[in-house]
């Protein structure tokens, strides 16, 4: 075996050797070193995916436990053991998880202080599923990672045991275990038929089967989980909940890295697995298209009449990924190489959002934005990453997310790109218009968000203002990096993720700069903050009509877990009606 | 599909509609719960539906069971790698169920009440603040 | 949504749902005659590769064995996040505390009852020790064996009463076993990498069919999974239990806690 | 198909229905671990030994306990108030 083979499965194994280690000596550990090892295991897991990247250039590196090669069963189809498999891009995945894993904690340095180590094996738990997720290439060893990344998160979430927090993680618990069953379910059906989990064979069996109604059941039962945790809407309904009460450095990896792996593992399956049928390539390019633009549209607008700054950057999330499945689901290769781009960029800025809104629950002691009018006077540097990033939201054609949004457009209809580019511009006047009034105390009366849900909570005080400012500066600065240096390998990433033997896809070379987002985000930022008091009579019709229409919205987020349930066996229902048509 | 006509339903597509039954059961009791340790319980169920089914897929008529010890290797048996997969979720939803039960408690203590109807996880704000 | 639409919207989303799923169980290979490969692959290959009778262990111990690795750490997440959750608002930061806490009132028990609970609670870990030592030849192993090891602490719990319950089997043990045998496993995994083989090869030798030692690395891959098991749901019972006691039963005199 | 599967698979049915239908949560539990067994005996007519030994264990012994700690919290503490 070369070194990158071996090297392979110690992406997982390390963090799971190290969570384990830290349990079983979890009462006899000085509290300092669980800290320090986490960071360093999280530093290795990235230096080691970043290596696999480099080595995969070259073609797939594969690992096969157990030395379960697919012939070591003499019989061609089938495949007794587990691969593990890395291509360019998700063997950067996996490395851009570890780089967010180690951010976060160095962010969360001092907040855990008095417990047990269990932050921190909670944390190596998820960060060894969600390497695990990127790199296997099977599919029930997929839902095995994707079921622990999600129990992980559940006790991640209710860590704070504040009333909140409890509340959203049992609804988050609920929601996510049914999407698990179903993706249970749907890897059930889906042996039946094939009679493998490799995705490789799997792929050749279901191009051999053709159309079929247990295929397309199988999928969609996978798909549905998989955009649960992407949360796609009507599956959504969770992540603005979850989110806004997990502990800051937890919202940091949720929303930076969790929920687009979602998206990142249906791009794969659809690329590895399901390429061969029409069926399915059918529900990619129309449902879930159209499910991606109301994603981006509701939760943008969502986002912007939000006060409490973690369900802002919640639902801008949620809005964002819902660009992202348009992506996915145009299926071309420039929007899928723009798809990954968008997953790097959108993490990185949205991870030091968090850790902004974290570092003034810590400091402040709330994170709502009109509670914390002009409380932000002196803090420069959150001050700095959250104005940073809103601009990268709202379309600074700079960065990484910019490229991404110009290789995405190339293959997106007019519509769909007023649709995203409206989105875009609410997210990021969203969070402008909180970064004016927080740091800048810049005013306007309050409009529809004065009505959204909140909370009175804190964060652990008396941490280092430089150790939480430094990793949201820091993620900031690469999310600033031009594309065009990752370009080339881009290509290769893109071609590899359908055919591992491939040849790297030429990309385009940056197109015009598009300021028509920036523009929209700067009209809309200006809107929110020279909004006056209605006074004449059409003023108070128009702001009643707003209002009402707002309440509506808020009233479909209703934080009740059976809603949410409904709204999930909607969704599947959905899929039932665009599969029969 | 021809074969959707009433009348034509196969036995043999028995354990796939039951797990569908239990699955569609699980998902009525958790909407309708009022009570969050009872939504736990209507979960255990819903996740049953994936046992039924997947224990189904693998079975096969007129084989033993998986382990060669009274029988000799090569004697006709049911499929082993379903049997793998659920047995160890089994154990896994014990421990979520867990969770989800520890989390009631605490939500318990904190809001003094468990009716789903009545939890939410942020609240309005308060009249004050206009 | 009021409680009548939601579950009106429910009923209609079942309805669309209907169809597609009998669509769907009609095509399903027919119920007892599945056509996937996998599985008679591994009934008809599995005994001679690695000389075990039961298959469900082959798959679970040694042809699918890192999936059985991220169901174990499943295991440990839930029951960490229990833990927490429960300690964490009992106001116990040090887990020391939760494995002394003397000066329960302890109601009399009829010499009678704990003689026989001693008795049960020793056979159920005979029991589940059997069940998790013949996971290789017999249905059972270490997941089982572990579960019914584990519920023997409650029987325990019946005899003992609670002070002697609680000195019986501390909390940090039973996060040791837990961790330890996670940890047995990932090493179990890792280690054949340094030796410059694929993670969790079978190399070590693979006795006879049949017997007790029977599969080379799947007796080892077990006893770590059974540890582990145990310990956490005896983790789980112990940290549950402790919440049906009232508070405020017995203050914990600071000098016995240090 | 043999009888007793059927037989079986419809007592799942119905036992799963039953734990949906007991509202009053201490009456679930003696519905779940009803339910368990029913799953166990089903599992082993399947010819899954190793499943329903584990369904047993904890279906209808470990589950059902965790939920009769958890319920004994819960009326604590609704006493306490």
């Amino acid at each position: 075996m070369s070194l990158s083979e071996t090297l392979l499965p110690v992406a997982v194994l390390l963090p799971l050797g190290a969570a384990t280690l830290m349990l079983a000596l979890a009462h006899w550990l000085p509290p300092r070193l669980p800290k320090i090892v986490a960071i360093f295991v999280a530093l290795a897991v990235c230096a080691i995916c970043l290596g696999l990247a480099h080595a995969s250039l070259d073609g797939p590196v594969r690992h096969w436990f157990g030395g379960w090669t697919p012939d070591a069963a003499h019989r061609p189809g089938v495949v007794l053991g587990i691969g593990f498999q890395a291509d360019p891009a998700s063997a950067a995945l996996a490395a851009f998880c570890g780089l967010m894993f180690s951010a976060s904690f160095v962010f969360a340095w001092g907040y855990f202080d008095t417990e047990h180590a269990h932050f921190h094996v909670l944390m190596l738990l998820f960060l060894a599923a969600m390497v695990g997720f990127c790199l296997t290439r099977d599919l029930f060893n997929l839902f095995v990672w994707f079921e622990l990344m999600s129990i992980a998160a559940f006790a991640l979430t209710a860590y704070p045991l504040g009333r909140s927090a409890l509340e959203g993680a049992f609804t988050f618990t609920v929601t996510n275990a049914l999407a698990s069953f179903l993706m249970l379910a749907g890897t059930g059906l889906l042996y039946a038929r094939t009679g493998t989990f490799d995705f490789a064979t799997m792929g050749e069996a279901v191009a051999r089967t053709g159309s079929d109604p247990v295929l397309t059941g199988g999928f969609v039962l996978v798909a549905a989980a998989l955009l649960t945790k992407a949360a796609i809407l009507p599956f959504h309904l969770w992540l603005a909940d979850a989110h806004a009460v997990a502990p800051s450095p937890v919202s940091v990896i949720f929303s930076g890295a969790m929920v687009s792996l979602g998206l990142f593992g249906l791009a794969k399956l659809v690329a590895q697995v399901f390429s061969g049928s029409a069926d399915v390539t059918g529900l990619v390019h129309g449902l879930l298209h159209g499910l991606g633009l109301a994603t981006a549209l509701v939760a943008g607008v969502m986002a912007f009449a939000q006060r409490h700054l973690k369900r802002l950057l919640a639902f801008s999330t949620i809005s964002h990924l819902g660009i992202m499945l348009t992506a996915l689901s145009a299926g071309t290769d420039t929007a899928t190489a723009g798809l990954l781009l968008y997953i790097l960029g959108h993490g990185l800025t949205k991870g030091a959002l968090f850790m902004v809104a974290g570092t003034l629950l810590s400091l402040r002691q709330s994170a709502d934005e009109i509670v914390l009018y002009g409380q932000g006077r002196g803090l420069w540097a959150p001050a700095l990453a959250m104005i940073g990033g809103g601009l990268l939201l709202g379309g600074l054609p700079l960065g990484l997310m910019h490229g991404a949004t110009g290789l995405i457009e190339r293959s997106a209809s007019a519509p769909a790109q007023a649709i995203t580019t409206l989105a875009t511009a609410l997210t990021g006047a969203a969070i402008l218009r909180a970064a004016a009034r927080i740091f800048l105390r810049a005013s306007g009366v309050p409009g529809p968000e004065l009505l959204a849900p909140t909370e009175r909570e804190h964060e652990k005080p008396d941490r280092p203002v430089w150790l939480m400012a430094f990793p949201a500066l820091a993620l900031v600065a690469l999310a600033l990096v031009p594309p065009g240096a990752a370009l080339p390998f881009l290509g290769a990433a893109t071609a590899r993720l359908h055919d591992p033997s491939a040849p790297p896809l030429a990309l385009p070379e940056g197109g015009s700069v598009n300021l028509v987002p920036l523009g929209l985000t700067a009209a809309l930022f200006a809107l929110a903050l020279l909004r006056r008091r209605a006074l004449h009579r059409p003023a108070r019709a128009v702001t009643r009509a707003e209002r009402a229409g707002f309440r509506a919205l808020q009233a479909l987020h209703s934080g009740l877990v059976g809603d949410y349930v409904t709204w999930m066996a909607v969704g599947l229902a959905l899929f039932a009606l665009a599969s029969a048509l | 599909m021809s074969t959707l006509s009433p009348g034509a339903l196969p036995i043999s597509a028995l354990p796939w509609l039951v797990a569908a039954w239990l699955f569609a059961v699980g998902l009525y009791g958790i909407v309708t719960s009022r009570h969050c340790v009872h939504l736990v319980g209507c979960l255990t169920v819903c996740q049953s539906a994936t046992y039924v089914l997947l224990l189904g897929l693998g079975y096969v008529r007129e084989a033993g069971p998986p382990v060669f010890y009274d029988h000799p290797p090569g004697t006709p048996a049911v499929d082993p790698v379903v049997q793998a997969l659920v047995l160890t979720d089994i154990v896994v939803g014990a421990a979520v169920t867990a969770l989800l039960l520890a989390i009631a408690i605490q939500v318990q203590r904190r809001r003094g009440t468990l009716d789903p109807q009545a939890l939410r996880p942020l609240r309005p704000p308060p009249p004050s603040a206009e | 949504m009021t409680p009548r639409w939601r579950l009106l919207l429910l009923a209609l989303a079942l309805l669309v749902l209907a169809p597609a799923v009998l669509r769907v169980a009609l095509t399903l290979p027919a119920f007892g005659a599945p056509t996937a490969a996998l599985g008679q692959t591994v009934n008809a290959l599995a005994p001679e590769l690695r000389h075990v009778a039961n298959m469900v262990a082959a798959v679970n111990f040694d042809l699918r064995g890192i999936d059985t690795l991220g169901e174990e750490c499943m295991l440990l997440c839930a029951v960490t996040g229990a833990t927490v959750l429960l300690r964490g608002a009992r106001g116990e930061h040090d887990t020391a505390r939760a494995g002394r806490l003397p000066g329960r009132p302890v109601t009399p028990r009829a010499d009678a009852t704990v003689l026989v609970c001693r008795i049960f609670a020793t056979l159920t870990l005979m029991v589940g020790l059997s069940v998790a030592l013949h996971g290789m030849t017999t249905p059972g192993g270490g997941f089982q064996g572990g579960v019914i090891a584990a519920s023997g602490l409650l029987l325990l719990y019946l005899g003992e009463g609670y002070a002697g319950w609680r000195a019986l089997v501390p909390p940090p043990v039973l996060v040791a076993l837990e961790g330890g045998g996670a940890l047995l496993f990932v090493l179990c995994a890792g280690l054949p990498l340094l030796a410059g083989h694929p993670a969790l090869q079978n190399r070590l030798p693979l006795g006879e069919f049949r017997d007790l030692y029977s599969g080379g690395l799947m007796v080892l891959v077990n006893a770590a999974v059974a540890l582990s098991v145990a310990g956490s749901f005896g983790l789980l019972l112990v940290e549950f239990l402790e919440e049906t006691r009232e508070a405020g039963d017995d203050p914990i005199s600071d000098e016995e806690d240090r | 198909m043999t009888l007793l599967v059927a037989a079986l698979l419809l007592l799942a049915a119905l036992s799963g229905l039953l734990v949906v239908l007991s509202r009053d949560p201490r009456r679930q539990i003696f519905a779940m671990a009803g339910n368990g067994l029913v799953l166990g005996l089903l599992f082993l007519a399947l010819q899954a030994p190793d499943v329903a030994l584990s369904e047993i264990a904890v279906g209808t012994a470990v589950t059902p306990l965790l939920f009769l700690a958890a319920l004994a919290a819960i009326r604590m503490d609704r006493a306490k108030r």
